[in-house]
């Protein structure tokens, strides 16, 4: 349904061209949502908007429900009114002097793709519903709040029923009872109508739950691309691992031993063991554990306490975050977080004893293997998001 | 005035709360003192006074005697003389049809070409610049004249022609109030679009963005999103070319006036002519007094009807500096075709018309005979008067505008982003003084120049004139950055006042840098007006301070057509001069 | 009438100026400068090297001349008056106008005494003694024709041919009182009113905005026939195709004035001296002023006088009382 | 530090006004990090924006730092630039025509707390470096992609060492990482200086990460004000309930039977027990279970099960969540909410078996018991987010 082939966009910034996308290449089936993940400033927004027609990419082609809109060398270019899309701005981008019911109506009424003049009613009426506006219906959207404005941002793209679905961060300004409504929503609506979605986030769990597949962008470039699950369970580097879930990384691990039940590898001078899996004895491994997976030992001297892959650290600091908490512990391994229900009054002590349980553990390749993202570790367009997993452990 | 503008909520059913008190003044020390504003202050309260003075002369003048400005009792028989002359209903009528009409002429042409220059790709739209101001360099009577050789009913080479081919009777009658409409629009509609440009300008991309992947096509977008957007700062300008069509002669008299066809202007200048050839002030005065009136109650109906205007902002902290969207083929061809069409009709007739005038030894309709008598000797005339005009015209070309932004960028802020009660009156008064015929207003100026000469001897400089001058186009420079405040999101402001920035500060450093870009545009016109600048400085200049527009039209009206069109074609030089200047700054600042 | 005795000057070898103003002109000298209103016609600074070499050359006296244009006569006389109440220095030391600017600048005492009578070579006659003026020029409302449109023979010869039913419609004239009241001169008030009347009823007559456009509107040949000014010295100069019409026309007479203050008195009694009474300074105020008298021979309204049998005017007294009262009953007219 | 004392505040809108706060009265400490949470309309912005400045009230009284800056009945008005403030809008309110640089700077020269001069170049470059924005920092504002902007807008807001820091949803735009880690450095931030904030957000981890205290807001007042683990375990209504971590209710439980243990209810024609607490037989009362506290017991029958509060269900959806699973299970309690890391695969037969552990319920007052949202409940701002724990099940 859309397809982006080897895109690149740079911006004139003072005079210097600064690349924003290198050669992004892009395949979304009919009816499938999928969630464009990332950095702030890596470049999501502008693949949202080439796909759109708003921007018109450097090089390569791109084409929409089968229809080539975009081709440099050809020089082919379907304007954005003509490709079958809606878009939810990430500043809503409403018309400011309509009303919510006047900004969901008029392009249903006047637009190229406009619906019969009974539909449109119902059609308006629908999507107030469906969002929860109503009530408001004839206010100004000036007048709202910004989560309100958001929900009609997407009204007035559903309203439209396009074949293409196009949002930028839809639900940022959403409280979570209500983004959790329409996460639902809208997955429900992509599967019952079979528009294709592409929707682009900052949210690792909204990622994971609406989407059939999910790419995950970095300075410019696509990482990964998979299912939800495949890219949990196996990122396929350092910086993945680190944007989903913010993993826990221990860094320049050599693997010491291996035999049929899992490796053995050595980090800072501590051993640990790894699940199943083939390790060639003598390679360098990152081993990766997501902070709900640290299982904290309260009583290690307990007969019942694990015996293995166990750690002892000082607590940094701890955070409630409703209903457990978030722990830093400096370990041997650096600064390892743990997210539990166990409240630091249990291990006042001023020492914590983690297990890292083996089959949680995570390998993958050391240096950042990914190409493109080596690639451009250099000059990747916002530097300022630092390179995977150093500055967020 | 300044204290109180302090206050940015305004407190309800109240005025402005009371000002800041002494004590922290002191405590803060020097830094409590917030010096751009009371700068600011200083200039509203001097743009008060300069505009109430032309207001007050205008009064004084309308209710004196008619030769104006005498002493004796104030009486009616100014008024009584206008309301009793002929046919006034009829020539209300036709005013009114000339305003509305060229009005709509203007907007017609202005708008799309003002669109297309902010909100398109369109490529070589700058050439919209350089003929909207081309435009300018032309006198109206030379424009006239063209069009009466072309179209007049006797002669008319166009009508001849048409009767050649076989046509009976001339093809159009020049001497028509259709012609004065058609003309005066198109003369307007260079200055409409240096007055729209700023404000399209500044209207957010995503307005457009969000209708294009909406399915909604461009004119449509532009028709039903960006024009309503716009429309408190089109419905302003199209006010202002309202009152300045009804004042406007050149056409009137030149092809109202063989045919009979009277309009308010023609009065004025009847009456500024006077019996004895001495000026009937006080009945031009009248005048323009119930045209000050009239004003008054359109700004009324206006206020009504922008009550909301100013929930449409949409410069916003926010990603604003996008290029615009495509055009479509069809409408890069339509783009093309208007700018074609106005760069025909509007500028280049006038134009070439005007460079003809300037190598003729005499006025006449162009011809092979007289092709073989083209000279430069105009030229070398003119360039005699161009020693002895520059540096006046120069000077003022420098301060005018430059006064004139900054009275009207302080009295915009007034009235777009405070609360401050009476602001409004503020913006009437400004667009009152539109409503004074140009002649009362140097009058009035002439009078107190003099009467405080003893104090200050001001009166005859050129300082004096520039600051007339610049008086005179506060109301315009206004009219363009009234809208572009406008579309400044008050949280800009907002930002500022959290931080600690007083408003003052916040208005020289956050609002005039959101619409400098406004700035530059109002500048560059008002330098442009300010070259053709007629009735003040014909009035108020004196020995040394003759400026370019004088001379012309002092040539035009003596018939040295040929030495008058030659210094146009001069000014016209120098406005592309300009105009060049222009692009560079507005290229390197890209608004 | 304003007749002159033309050539009695003492200045026919030129060059040399009667003894008796010897002090003067060196006074003027010592002045250098001049500032002359010449009204609307504007002249340009060239003009103005030209007349001062001019002058030069037939009185050795070296006076630099600038011009100064603009306004209308009785607006700018306005503006004089009241800067003088200001007492802000005038701007000009000549003033050359009409009689009604003149009447209206000696009331408010604006005119500096001069003893024109006392200066050899000034003919008594133009002397405007109650008002200090001196008569140097006139503006004449002639009747011109386009040559290519109407053959000579068939021009009209008097005002009364301009009413016939040949003329309706083809006939350019201005809507402004002096253009009209002038006629009074020749006709007397009624007379001349009902030629306005006659002139401007139904379509005979099309009214340009400003006079000036006649002679561009009769030499492009749009109309025939215009009334109100004379041939432009530029279309002179380059044979458009216009002449006047045989008809006796009004002249207005213009007298020249020092102003009261003036920074250059010296200079500008000898200039206007020059302009009056010197047969140089006569032929120089049509030939680069373009202020001819049609008893100077040599310029275009001698040769119209000569064709028409004269022109139609009146004398000082009359331009000073009636002839305002002629205005206002025309403009009067003219408002209708 | 901020004291609001029956503070009001309508908008008019179309001729009529309408309340969006309804005599909210709030203290903040000094150095506390007071933390607004609501749903979207529910007027946290427009209180920040009353304790800035840039709103006037209609009643009440507010001040800061001991100092009275607005009471309706004397007239006093102190204008916002001269509060010791900083904020953060929603919608970042940079100036566009300045770089990232002189957005931070600017403030510092040239406001009213202005900076000695060789103090703000200082000043500039700590927030740049504590933004990750040294390498743009002379770009333009417009330039930037949305998570850069809102950095530039904290950068500001922080850079002014303000006594009081107003941030309105500051984080909602960034990825989850930058969002973690930014939220981790306010935390120290205002520990260490002791700046007073005020955060408005809406999303519920944040609130109970970085506040000291929560006040939640509904329909224009504050519902229930407390710490973030008084709030999560104890919530006074049933919407405060739901709005934290989307808690499944189940309504018009009555009591009947008690004992020391606990009490046992009834509901829909099941029996539950609850944990320790007072409860009177005959009582009604609402009932409320976490998601997460959900127990999907996957073989019932075996002996290891648990045997109390068992319920059955259909499974209707499943989520995935990254790690875990949202389960929607309809059962005879209505719809409900399971977050567990057990997937669909484990349950597939059509029914599922959930355990509501005792411990884990929540009792709360049937009727909605806070005195304010049921005055409100008619007629609240924001009609469209419908009453607590209605829609959400
Ligand atoms: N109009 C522009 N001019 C110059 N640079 C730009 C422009 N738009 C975007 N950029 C730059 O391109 C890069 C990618 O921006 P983009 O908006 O696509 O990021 P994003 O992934 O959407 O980030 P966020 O999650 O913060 O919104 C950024 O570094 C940004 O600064
Ligand atoms: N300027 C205004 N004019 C009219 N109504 C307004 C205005 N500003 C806010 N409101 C209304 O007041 C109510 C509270 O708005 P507020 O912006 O405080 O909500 P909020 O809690 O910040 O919501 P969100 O989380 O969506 O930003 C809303 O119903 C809104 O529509
Ligand atoms: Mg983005
Ligand atoms: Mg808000």
């Amino acid at each position: 349904m859309i397809e982006l082939e080897g895109v690149s966009k740079s911006f004139v910034q003072d005079r210097n061209r600064v690349p924003a996308l290198r050669g992004v290449s892009l395949s979304i089936g009919k009816g499938e949502f999928y969630v464009l993940l990332g950095a702030s400033g890596c470049g999501k927004t502008t693949t949202l908007r080439i796909v759109a027609g708003l921007e018109r990419p450097d090089t390569g082609t791109v084409s929409i429900d089968g229809r080539q809109v975009f081709d440099h060398t050809a020089g082919t270019w379907v304007g954005p009114e003509e490709r079958p899309q809606a878009m939810v701005f990430q500043s809503y981008a409403l018309w400011p002097h309509m009303t919510i019911r006047q900004n969901i109506a008029f392009p249903l009424r006047r637009g190229v793709r406009r619906a019969a003049k009974d539909e449109v009613a119902a059609r308006v009426d629908e999507a107030l519903e469906l969002f929860r506006l109503t009530e408001q219906a004839d206010r100004r959207v000036t007048q709202l709040s910004g989560g309100q404005q958001q929900r009609v941002a997407l009204a007035r793209a559903l309203a439209l029923r396009p074949k293409v679905l196009l949002m930028d961060e839809p639900l940022s300004n959403l409280d979570a009872g209500l983004r959790m409504d329409l996460r639902l929503e809208l997955k429900e609506l992509s599967r019952r109508t079979g528009i294709t979605c592409l929707l682009v986030t900052h949210d690792q769990e909204e990622a994971m739950m609406l989407a059939d597949r999910v790419g995950i962008m970095q300075g410019g470039g696509i990482v990964q691309e998979g299912a939800p699950d495949e890219l949990y369970n196996a990122p396929a580097s350092e910086f993945v691992a680190t944007f989903l879930d913010h993993m826990n990384l221990i860094r320049s691990a050599s693997v010491t031993a291996g035999d049929t039940d899992g490796a053995e590898i050595t980090a800072s001078g501590q051993r640990l063991r790894l699940g199943p899996g083939d390790h060639r004895v003598g390679t360098t491994l990152t081993v990766g554990i997501r902070p709900d997976d640290v299982v904290i030992v309260v009583d290690p001297l307990s007969g019942s306490a694990p015996a293995t892959n166990l750690v002892t650290g000082r607590p940094i600091d701890h955070h409630y975050l409703g209903g457990h908490f978030l722990h830093r512990v400096e370990t041997p391994f650096g600064l390892l977080n743990v997210r539990s229900p166990i409240g630091p009054d249990r291990f006042a002590s001023g020492t914590v004893c983690l297990q890292l349980p083996a089959e949680r553990l995570i390998t993958m390749a050391s240096a950042r293997p990914a190409p493109e993202s080596a690639e451009h570790g250099e000059d990747e367009p916002d530097r300022a998001v630092p390179p995977a997993g150093s500055a967020r452990q | 005035m300044s204290e109180e503008s302090t206050a940015r909520p305004a407190p309800p059913g109240q005025g402005a709360p009371p000002p800041d008190p002494p004590r922290r003044r002191r405590r803060t020390g020097r830094r409590g003192i917030d010096l751009p504003l009371v700068v600011l202050g200083a200039m509203i309260v001097l743009l008060c006074a300069v505009l109430i003075i032309p207001l007050v002369g205008l009064v004084w003048a309308a209710f004196g005697p008619g030769e104006g400005f005498g002493g004796g009792e104030p009486s009616l028989d100014n008024f009584r003389t206008v309301l009793s002359s002929d046919g006034l209903t009829g020539t209300l009528l036709r005013t009114l049809a000339l305003g509305v009409g060229s009005v709509v002429v203007m907007l017609v042409i202005a708008v799309p070409l003002a669109w297309l220059y902010t909100r398109t790709d369109l490529r070589g739209k700058t050439v919209i610049l350089f003929l909207a101001a081309a435009k300018m360099a032309i006198p109206g009577f030379l424009v006239a004249l063209g069009y009466i050789f072309m179209f007049n009913p006797s002669n008319g080479i166009i009508n001849t022609w048409w009767g050649e081919l076989g046509g009976s009777g001339p093809l159009t009658d020049v001497y028509s109030l259709k012609w004065i409409i058609l003309l005066q629009g198109l003369d307007f509609a260079g200055p409409a679009f240096f007055m729209l440009v700023p404000t399209l300008r500044v209207i957010d991309v995503n307005i457009e963005e969000a209708a294009a992947v909406h399915g909604i096509p461009r004119w449509r977008a532009a028709v039903q999103l960006l024009l309503p957007i716009a429309a408190p700062a089109i419905a302003g300008v199209s006010i202002f070319f309202f009152i300045v069509a009804v004042e406007v002669f050149d056409y009137a008299g030149m092809l109202g006036m063989p045919a009979r066809i009277t309009v308010l202007s023609t009065l004025i200048y009847q009456y500024s002519q006077g019996t004895t050839g001495t000026p009937e002030y006080g009945n031009a005065a009248a005048i323009g007094l119930g045209m000050a009136l009239a004003i008054g109650l359109i700004m009324f109906g206006y206020y009504r009807a922008m009550r909301r205007a100013n929930q449409l902002a949409t410069v916003t902290g926010k990603r604003a500096a996008r290029e615009p969207i495509r055009l479509s083929r069809r409408g890069r061809r339509a783009g093309y075709g208007l700018i074609g069409v106005y760069a025909l009709v509007g500028v280049a007739l006038p134009v070439l018309m005007l460079i003809w005038a300037s190598l003729l030894p005499y006025l006449r309709p162009p011809s092979f005979e007289a092709l073989g008598e083209l000279s430069f000797a105009a030229y070398t005339d003119a360039s005699y008067d161009l020693a002895e005009v520059m540096p006046t015209t120069l000077l003022l070309v420098a301060v005018v505008p430059t006064a004139a932004v900054a009275f009207a960028a302080c009295a915009g802020w007034l009235v777009t982003r405070t609360t401050l009660k009476g602001r409004r009156g503020l913006d009437v008064l400004i667009m009152m003084t539109l409503a004074i015929p140009s002649i009362v207003m140097a009058v009035s100026f002439l009078y107190v120049g003099l009467s405080t000469y003893r104090w200050v001897p001001l009166y005859g400089t050129a300082a004096f004139l520039a600051l007339v001058v610049a008086c005179r186009f506060v109301a315009t420079a206004y009219r363009t950055l009234h809208g572009t405040m406008l579309q400044v999101h008050s949280e800009l402001e907002e930002a500022a006042a959290v931080s600690g920035i007083r408003r003052g500060r916040t208005f020289v450093s956050v609002v005039l840098p959101a619409v400098r870009g406004s700035l530059v545009y109002a500048w560059f016109w008002i330098a442009l007006l300010t070259i053709r600048e007629l009735t003040i400085t014909l009035i108020l200049s004196s020995d040394g301070t003759d400026v370019m527009s004088t001379r012309i039209f002092g040539y035009s009206s003596a018939g040295e057509t040929s030495l008058s069109a030659a210094l146009g074609v001069i000014q016209l030089g120098m406005i592309t001069v300009l105009l060049i200047a222009f692009c560079r700054v507005a290229r390197r600042q890209s608004f | 009438g304003g007749d002159a005795g033309s050539g009695s000057g003492p200045s026919a070898g030129g060059g040399k100026l009667p003894s008796s103003l010897k002090s003067l002109s060196e006074k003027a000298s010592k002045e250098g400068k001049l500032r002359l209103f010449v009204s609307t016609d504007s002249r340009t600074p060239a003009h103005a090297r030209k007349l001062s070499r001019a002058l030069h050359a037939d009185t050795g006296v070296n006076i630099d001349i600038t011009f100064v244009s603009g306004e209308p006569d009785p607006s700018f006389a306005n503006k004089l008056v009241q800067e003088s109440k200001a007492q802000v220095a005038p701007s000009i030391d000549v003033f050359a106008t009409t009689p009604l600017v003149v009447k209206q600048l000696s009331g408010a005492g604006l005119i500096q005494q001069v003893d024109w009578g006392s200066m050899e070579g000034v003919d008594a006659n133009d002397i405007w003694t109650q008002y200090q003026g001196i008569y140097i020029a006139e503006i004449a409302r002639t009747v011109l024709y386009n040559t290519k449109a109407v053959k000579a023979a068939d021009a009209p010869k008097s005002l009364e041919d301009l009413l016939t039913d040949k003329w309706r419609g083809k006939i350019v004239t201005a809507g402004l009182p002096d253009v009209f009241s002038p006629l009074a001169a020749g006709l007397g008030v009624d007379k001349m009113l009902d030629f306005v009347r006659r002139l401007l009823e139904g379509d005979r007559a099309s009214m340009a905005s400003v006079p000036t456009a006649i002679r561009t509107q009769v030499s492009s040949g749009e109309f025939p026939i215009g009334y109100g000014i004379r041939i432009g010295e530029s279309q002179r100069a380059a044979k458009a195709p216009v002449d006047y019409a045989p008809i006796k026309v009004p002249v207005v007479p213009r007298a020249g004035l020092v102003i009261k203050g003036a920074k250059n008195p010296s200079a500008a009694q000898l200039f206007l001296y020059w302009l009056n009474a010197t047969d140089e300074g006569r032929k120089k105020a049509f030939e680069v002023l373009d202020w001819p008298r049609y008893t100077t021979p040599g310029t275009d309204l001698h040769a119209l006088a000569q064709k028409a049998g004269g022109v139609m005017t009146a004398d000082i007294d009359w331009w000073m009382n009636d002839y305002e009262k002629a205005n206002r009953q025309v403009a009067q007219l003219l408002r209708k």
